[in-house]
């Protein structure tokens, strides 16, 4: 029960951020929004290895039950600081490119370098 | 061009709510037969010693995974410092008035933020944490600090080249780690350090060591990425 | 039943957050969008990634990308006050060059901000970078080839005044040094013995009284443009396009008649 | 066995030693280079033994730890990117760059190599990842404007895909309860109701294809590749591209995909090919053809018979060795001329270096398959290893097509004197051209004879001229007549509208297979 309504809320942010990539033509929303993607697939993971009155898999005491999953939770670390990365990364570049042509509006940035292009 | 960006709206919504749709019903459609992951719960404690499965994942049965982590971390620090190097660099004309508000409670904060980033960092195997957050934990304190004084302040007391050989040098030593069991005729990516017992503060065999360096390593990243931020676009 | 609210909000702050027009908005509503996530991480019994989440997707990345926002979308803009084309109106300001400037700014999707200058330093803010684009009154005669300049958008004239009864053979300096304010003060005062106005400060000047000073319009056509720093080659361009098609369309006309009429 | 491990980290050493011993920057390649040869080398040894070699990292068993797989597919790919390696590095012997880049360069490198032995699906998350992060720096690292926007789209449009791969891995990991492969194979043949298998492939599958050069995914390659340096396209088209590939390769022995890689493989094929011939920029012209040739491998792979899977290796070799190739002389005819268009470089052909047109030339002889030249071989035994006639009639469409969008560059081949060229870089070009004449004995490294002897036969020279014959002879009318085509695609929000589509049509494709 518990499980499946994390990973409902997590399709639906993963929906939410797939929306806000396509429709949201500034670049800086588009970049919070694929944030928003990778992160709703980690929340995903963790809730499928969630489990009802779990514990977190830091062990206590000799007896061995009731633990949640910690394999999903190890893979989120990962994925986390990866997400990390391509955000900074991203908005290097996002910068750079505002720094030419004074827009983040990414059909604006589009239509400037296929005009260049065509020059 | 107004239709067809409203025909695309409403495509890219229905598909959208589709996949989304899709993947829910396949999800509860179908239930696992067993419990997951209850392999790692019974075996992490003696094969590694450390009391939190998570980092003995982390840190000891998918290093291999960690590694191209940190790699990535790496990646992205240097890509940061590479791009932002010949951005305009901002004078920095609107300094935060030096208001005594601001520098107590840098003052005050910096140490406790600070400690907890070690904390975190060194008492990885036992609870909650790990080198990465152990790391960023202790340069967002860092943070505060170059709000409160400046980044060029608290960037003078890091001489660079020093930091950077230590990035750098850390770096080579967490994926130098692995290969060592060669050395002694193993198989790489063995663990040559006792497992320890559980719950100790030495304990988790090489665990300690790499969260050590993933802090010190993250610690640096996170710095200097605050740092090209801030020289290039001002301060807060 | 805690870890069921903060799940619902989720979705409901991501949407609120991802909808809205400000950058800091966006930002700060998804650092709190991250920041609950890391508390259902924390009730989903993963005290580790919640930690994490925390430290760096709440933290360090709302940091940064609210570093980085900060001085994007600024249109620096240098000026004389000249009333009609560029003045202040007790908080506001207005004018037909306010006018176009703001127009332009809002279709690159900057922010326009205003330094006052004396016309002198104009030049020489732009070339340093301090601004993008120097306004003003500024005459198509100027004759500085360090800085770019935009086709007229307006006719003018220019007046000689001079306090002697005989108009000067010799070629006077250019009298305008600092700000107009400034020097209608000192022409209030007499101070001034001859300089040379353009139509603008003319008309303002000429509601002062002016009676001792001879009067003579120069030969030649004279239009005001628009000085654009040296390193903004594509910014002069654009510029350039939207001037002309304002002219084109009439606009500009519309607006010269509000200020002019 | 530890060689598997050392290949992918020693490359990651030498990336660090790269950017902090920065004098010794051509010492570490000449290092770098060697080793590789020699761990190749000692693999290929160790192969030929035992056929495949697999290492848990740590001991662990495979049920916890991470495995590492080598097999006669790594081993080919392994190759492919020394001779890459080689040319690459001696392509850029003389020019100044930062050592940021080299870094970057070895960091590739690396991850290619880690792709190569992966076997459990998140570690493939992971390192595709990295090669994501370290192809974006690359393309990006002219940092002119088109450059950065084009390198911005790939890592919009790739990190979308890499979200979509891994919300397929969880889906795997929830029903199998493990993300090994070898071990999702076991649990398929035990579980009776497997439908989870629909979803999770074809999000797999959606999530690499975009980074696998994809017709309807990979919207952002054209972009890409041809506004990188000329190095770094080659890299990128000849290695990462078949990065994506190998991944689908590993995929498709597990999960039932043969069907929809087909569709796709024609799909990709046919309309890379139609963009190819549309475009007369020479770097755009190759980069749609990338994504036509990535058509020839996915149908090797969806046909699945095991000749068709040696041909699939067999162009995929080729396919880096002439892709680089083209890649390396088109940067250095381009940077001579300072001109990008096809007929623009014809009017300049005297200022092209005759070894740079030399060098053109036998890229095009590879490509278009003229035997026994490389392309030939692979299509060889990829029609071999075809049974149905709709598949054999698309490659001989695809054949043809490329013939037609490259008899374009025959005017470029007339022989008089031309530039000067460096001798490092003629070294370079020779470095991959030598192996696209001599292919033919080559591949007895890898292919068994037996295939060769059912694959090759009279009629299929005959068909192949024939082919050729008629695209040079088409090829004018063909380009001049052809309709305008669409670009809107290519934009960033298009493109990742198109990328779902793609998901649907993947699930549909799956679903009615």
């Amino acid at each position: 029960m518990l499980m499946i309504a994390g990973v409902i809320v997590s399709v639906i942010l993963f929906g939410i951020g797939l929306l806000g990539m396509i429709f949201r033509r500034d670049l800086i929303i588009k970049l919070l929004s694929l944030g928003l993607v990778n992160g709703s697939v980690m929340l995903c993971l963790v809730s499928l290895g969630s489990r009802a009155n779990g514990i977190a898999p830091i062990i206590r005491g000799p007896e061995n039950a009731g633990y949640v999953n910690p394999l999903p939770q190890a893979l989120v670390l990962s994925a986390i600081v990866i997400n990390f990365a391509i955000l900074a990364l991203a908005l290097v570049f996002v910068m750079l490119l505002v720094e030419h042509y004074h827009s983040t509006d990414s059909q604006r940035i589009e239509h400037e370098i296929k005009r260049e292009r065509e020059l | 061009m107004r239709h067809r960006r409203i025909g695309l709206i409403i495509y890219a919504t229905i598909l959208v709510c589709c996949f989304c749709g899709l993947v829910i019903v396949f999800f509860s459609y179908q239930e696992p037969a067993r419990e997951l992951g209850t392999i790692y719960l019974s075996r992490a404690p003696s094969e590694t010693g450390a009391a939190n499965i998570v980092s003995a994942i982390y840190l000891n049965y998918r290093l291999y995974d960690t590694l191209f982590e940190i790699l990535i971390f790496s990646v992205a620090v240097l890509g940061v410092r590479f791009y932002l190097s010949d951005y305009r660099e901002k004078e920095i004309v609107e300094k935060i008035p030096e208001s005594q508000i601001v520098r107590t409670s840098a003052d005050l904060f910096f140490p406790p933020i600070f400690l907890i980033g070690i904390y975190l960092t060194l008492s990885g195997h036992l609870s909650p944490g790990g080198g990465f957050s152990g790391g960023v934990v202790a340069g967002t304190a860092l943070l505060l600090c170059a709000v409160a004084l400046g980044a060029n302040t608290v960037g003078k007391r890091f001489y660079e080249p020093t930091l950077r050989w230590l990035e750098w040098g850390v770096l080579l030593v967490v994926l130098s780690l692995p290969l060592l069991p060669i050395v002694v005729d193993r198989l790489p990516f063995t663990e040559l350090l006792p497992p320890g017992t559980m719950g100790k503060v030495i304990s988790g065999g090489s665990i300690p060591i790499y969260n050590l360096l993933i802090g010190i390593k993250v610690f640096i990243g996170t710095w200097v990425i605050i740092h090209y931020f801030m020289r290039h676009r001002g301060e807060i | 039943m805690v870890l069921l609210v903060l799940l619902s909000m989720l979705p409901v702050l991501a949407a609120f957050a991802l909808s809205r027009r400000r950058h800091l908005t966006v930002i700060v509503g998804m650092g709190l969008f991250s920041l609950i996530l890391s508390a259902v991480y924390l009730l989903l019994h993963a005290p580790d990634v919640a930690v994490t989440e925390a430290a760096i997707n709440a933290a360090l990345v709302t940091f940064v990308y609210i570093i980085a926002i900060r001085k994007t979308g600024r249109l620096v803009v240098v000026s004389d006050e000249i009333p009609g084309l560029l003045h202040r109106e007790g908080e506001q300001i207005s004018g037909l060059e306010h006018e176009i400037l703001s127009g332009f700014a809002r279709q690159l999707g900057l922010e326009l901000v205003i330094r006052f200058l004396p016309v002198e330093q104009i030049p020489r803010a732009l070339q340093q970078g301090e601004a993008d684009i120097g306004a003003g009154g500024i005459i198509s005669e100027i004759d500085d080839n360090r800085v770019l300049k935009t086709q007229g958008y307006l006719p003018t004239a220019l007046y000689h005044l001079s306090i002697q009864t005989k108009p000067h053979l010799k070629q006077e300096e250019s009298a305008i040094t600092g700000f107009f304010s400034d020097l209608r003060e000192e022409f209030q005062a007499g101070k001034i013995q001859a300089c040379t106005l353009d139509l603008a400060r003319f008309v303002a000047l000429s509601r002062s009284d002016l009676s001792p000073y001879t009067v003579r319009r120069l030969d030649g056509l004279f239009s005001y443009i628009f000085l654009i720093a040296p390193a903004r080659e594509r910014l002069h361009h654009q510029f350039v396009s939207y001037l002309s098609k304002l002219e084109e369309g009439g606009e500009l006309e519309k607006l010269t008649r509000r200020y002019f009429s | 066995m530890t060689i598997i491990v050392l290949l992918p980290l020693l490359h990651f050493v030498f990336a660090v030693l790269c950017l902090s011993w920065q004098r010794g920057t051509r010492g570490i390649i000449v290092a770098a280079l060697l080793i590789d040869t020699i761990l190749l080398g000692v693999l290929f040894a160790v192969l030929d033994q035992a056929g495949s070699i697999s290492i848990t990292l740590g001991g662990w068993g495979r049920n916890v730890g991470i495995e590492l797989v080598a097999d006669r597919t790594s081993l080919v790919f392994g190759f492919l990117t020394l001779f890459l390696e080689g040319s690459i590095l001696l392509y850029l012997w003389r020019e100044h760059l930062q050592p940021y880049f080299f870094m970057l360069l070895h960091l590739l490198l690396g991850a290619v190599f880690a792709v190569l032995f992966a076997q459990d699906l998140f570690n493939i998350y992971v390192i595709m990842e990295l090669l994501t992060l370290v192809s974006f720096l690359l393309v990006g690292y002219g940092k002119r404007p088109y450059q950065i926007w084009a390198s911005l789209k790939y890592l919009f449009l790739a990190s979308l895909g890499m979200g979509i791969y891994l919300l397929g891995v969880a889906v795997v990991y929830y029903h199998a309860g493990t993300m090994n492969l070898g071990l999702i194979a076991t649990q398929l043949t035990e579980q009776q109701d497997t439908t989870w298998v629909l979803l999770a492939s074809s999000l797999l599958v959606t999530g690499i294809a975009v980074k696998a050069g994809i017709f309807v995914f990979s919207l952002w390659l054209p972009a890409a590749h041809a506004s990188a340096s000329p190095a770094v396209s080659a890299l990128l088209s000849g290695l990462v591209i078949k990065m994506g590939v190998v991944v689908l390769l590993k995929l498709a022995a597990i999960f039932p995909l043969s069907g929809s890689l087909l569709v796709l493989g024609s799909l990709t094929g046919i309309l890379g090919i139609i963009y190819a011939i549309t475009t007369y920029e020479l770097k755009y012209m190759l980069a749609f053809c990338t994504l036509s040739q990535i058509g020839y491998l996915l149908i090797g792979i969806g046909t699945g018979s095991k000749v068709a899977l040696s041909g699939t290796l067999c162009y995929a070799f080729a396919h880096g060795l002439f892709k680089g190739l083209l890649f390396l002389a088109a940067g250095s005819a381009i940077q001579a001329t300072g001109k990008k268009d096809i007929r623009e470089l014809i009017m300049e052909r005297s200022n092209i270096s005759l070894i740079t047109r030399a060098a053109l030339l036998i890229g095009t002889l590879g490509i278009i398959g003229l035997p026994p030249f490389a392309g030939f071989c692979g299509k060889a035994l990829l029609n071999a290893g075809t049974q149905s006639y709709v598949t054999q009639i698309v490659l001989a469409l695809l054949s043809f097509g490329t013939v037609v969008s490259f008899a374009r560059l025959i005017p470029l081949f007339r022989f008089e004197g031309g530039g000067y060229l460096p001798r490092t870089k003629s070294l370079s070009f020779l470095i991959l051209a030598l192996p696209i004449v001599l292919f033919f004995p080559l591949t007895h490294l890898f292919v068994p004879a037996w295939q060769w002897q059912t694959s090759l036969n009279i009629s299929l020279f005959i068909k192949n001229l024939v082919v050729i014959g008629m695209g040079i002879l088409l090829a004018r009318p063909i380009a001049n007549h052809f309709p305008h085509l669409e670009k809107r695609f290519f934009r960033l929000e298009e493109a990742a509208v198109v990328i779902l589509s793609g998901f649907f049509l993947v699930f549909l494709l799956l679903l009615f297979a």
